[in-house]
């Protein structure tokens, strides 16, 4: 097991090639118009950024794993330090920490202490529904899947709707074990 | 020293209003207001015109009416914001115009904010005030 | 001059996503690499299982008479492996290295489905340089 | 908690001091989100020329905010009003904050007046793209023409502007050249101003 300290994540981010978050951030703004301008409600927005996420996580994982060296996490609570430490620091420069475990370890909260996604970002009054960070979720969702955790993911807490941060709900709901590809009954 | 008569519109690259605001010390009046806007939109044309002669964005004061007088500032992207006044403060205006535009820049870099749209943030509204009272 | 002879991408379920033939003795067709891929998947599957160490991830070398067969299984279960001349080495880094231009060209790429066929020709490009110089390492030392 | 302490209060992006620019995020980052822009548009299309447009348009979004951004920051509020500064503003200022690197080269046209070429050898979008045979002379740099397009339209320069492929002698891949080419009026106001 790599450790997964906080300087191994500012270890991996000094070494991979970066852009200017600005054109990271206008070009997610830029998708967020397209899909209001298209879908209209802003709930079918919600629902795509999430799928969008979760598109793009299923190609990450892969990414994640061959950049950071990292092998099998041994259980959920490592998992999560893991997203937390190395894979927003990875990806997006910025450090996230886990808080709020609940008693059987399958269920924290990941709490972003910076998120470049919002930098311009106000909600205006026709847009109070809009979890506007959503394509997060999707992707933890979807790196998870494919080394085998179910997850269900929700915000609590969200600075552009007013609270003193963002922070995303992963909760575990079930761990798929490995296939073997050939079962007795087929 | 605040001035007594000041009107303060943005106007977009397609000449239409998308925000609007008395900002003089003196009694707002209904009609008042009109013939402000009015006159800042007949001097539109002159803006066109001039903005094509310099790339400075603070235009100073391109026109006048009685003793009211029209400063305008052109952005990169032809958002003009334009103050029709009674007072005489070069420096004043240039800064208000500066830390307007430079609301302005926060408020288009939104990608929720459709550019050339109105501006309805109360919060906006609340700042360009406060400039106001600061600079003019 | 050590050599590779082959090398072989296999999905999550056993499906033979690329084949490059860098030249093996022995011709292969595309009925041939299809049935090495799947027999592949089917015995590193059984490997795992037959192994008495619990927490096996299946067969990394196979070492045959006329040739190795090095193999890394990704954690999210895509197989990579190579056919090369007996007692070729590094070959895992070389899978690393392969790993890594699939996670760039491949997944990168907005025009490849996923678990389907690749065909992306920066992928292509980039895994001849990496094979070259690894070529090129291997005489210079 | 861990890192609580670093968290800022929520304060209204007008009272949030204005990007300097300086942050980074992974290239892979941006990729990921790239193509997935391109991914989610083929959804929205029936043909090419559709994809392109909503890739462009999606550009145009990015260029508009752009210019007005860094003629503020980069530039100390100077606007441009000439062909060729606003040219060598995409050209330099735009390339070198968005992409890292100011463009390989700016030329104009040999056959028409109104066109200008900015070239690049790999476009930081297409780094890690294949485009597929059945899609012809597509180039996702249809997005960076929308930015180029955003940009100018903003700046008072309307035209037309396009991504192509152009293979290059000796090298494997083709180079992206964004092809500008402007309304008649600017040029006509090029003219006026002499």
């Amino acid at each position: 097991m790599a450790p997964a300290g906080p300087r191994f994540g500012d270890a991996i981010f000094a070494n991979v090639e970066r852009v200017n978050a600005e054109l990271f951030t206008l070009t997610y703004g830029a998708i967020v118009r397209q899909l209001l301008t298209d879908l209209e409600e802003v709930e079918e927005v919600n629902k795509q950024l999430d799928q969008m996420g979760y598109n793009i996580g299923i190609r990450l994982i892969d990414e994640f794993l061959a950049k950071s060296n990292v092998s099998r996490c041994v259980d959920f609570k490592e998992t999560a330090e893991m997203i937390a430490k190395v894979g927003f620091k990875m990806f997006l420069g910025v450090s996230a920490s886990v808080t709020n475990w609940d008693a059987d370890g399958t269920c924290c909260g990941i709490v972003l202490e910076d998120n470049p996604l919002v930098d311009f970002v106000e909600l205006p009054d026709t847009c109070q529904g809009l979890y506007y960070c959503n394509i997060l979720s999707g992707v933890i969702r979807g790196a998870l899947e494919m080394v085998s955790m179910k997850t269900e993911i929700t915000w609590v807490r969200d600075m552009l709707r007013g609270d003193d941060a963002f922070e995303l709900q992963v909760k575990l709901l079930k761990q798929v074990p490995e296939e073997y590809p050939y079962k007795d009954d087929e | 020293m605040m001035a007594t008569t000041a009107c303060f519109i943005i106007v977009s690259r397609n000449d239409i209003p998308i925000y609007e605001a008395e900002v003089g010390s003196a009694a707002k009046r209904e009609d008042a207001a009109q013939l402000h806007q009015f006159i800042l939109h007949a001097a539109l044309d002159i803006v066109q015109d001039l903005a094509w002669t310099t790339s400075a964005m603070f235009l100073k004061a391109i026109d006048r009416f009685n003793d009211l007088v029209v400063s305008v500032y052109v952005t990169a992207g032809h958002t003009r914001l334009m103050l029709l006044h009674d007072s005489r403060n070069d420096d004043g205006i240039k800064s208000f115009f500066q830390e307007v535009h430079e609301l302005y820049i926060k408020t288009l870099l939104n990608p929720i904010y459709l550019p050339g749209s109105r501006i309805t943030s109360s919060h906006f509204d609340t700042k360009v005030r406060a400039l106001a009272r600061k600079y003019l | 001059m050590a050599a590779i002879y082959s090398l072989y991408i296999i999905n999550k379920s056993g499906g033979l996503i690329f084949y490059k033939d860098y030249g093996s003795s022995g011709r292969m067709d595309t009925n041939d690499s299809l049935r090495v891929a799947s027999l592949w998947h089917s015995m590193h599957a059984i490997s795992q299982q037959l192994s008495p160490t619990t927490g096996c991830q299946g067969i990394e070398l196979l070492e045959a008479d006329t040739f190795d067969l090095h193999c890394f299984q990704s954690l999210t279960g895509t197989k990579f492996f190579v056919v090369s001349e007996p007692g070729t080495q590094h070959m895992d880094n070389l899978l690393k290295v392969i790993y890594e231009l699939y996670t760039d060209y491949v997944l990168k790429n907005p025009f490849y489905e996923m678990e389907m066929p690749i065909r992306c020709d920066l992928f292509d490009i980039n895994l001849t340089q990496a094979i070259q110089k690894d070529r090129v390492a291997l005489l210079g030392r | 908690m861990i890192g609580v302490s670093k968290m800022k209060p929520y304060t209204n992006v007008l009272d949030r001091p204005l990007s300097k620019g300086k942050l980074e995020v992974s290239l892979s980052a941006f990729a990921f989100l790239f193509s997935e822009l391109v991914q989610y548009n083929q959804t929205q299309v029936d043909n090419i020329a559709e994809l392109e447009r909503r890739l462009e348009d999606a550009g145009y979004a990015v260029g508009a905010r752009v210019l007005e951004l860094l003629c503020h920051r980069d530039k100390g509020n100077r606007r441009e009003t000439r062909l060729l500064g606003i040219l060598s503003f995409v050209h330099s200022t735009v390339w070198k904050v968005l992409f890292g690197k100011v463009a390989d080269s700016l030329e104009k046209g040999t056959e028409h007046d109104d066109e200008y070429m900015i070239s690049e050898k790999e476009l930081l979008v297409n780094r890690f793209i294949s485009i597929p045979k059945d899609m012809g002379t597509f180039n996702c740099g249809a997005f960076v023409a929308g930015i180029v397009r955003g940009v100018l339209d903003s700046a008072g320069f309307p035209a037309i502007v396009t991504a192509h492929f152009v293979p290059m002698d000796g090298q494997q891949r083709p180079r992206t050249t964004i092809l500008i080419k402007f309304a008649e009026e600017v040029l006509q106001r090029e003219a006026r101003l002499g």
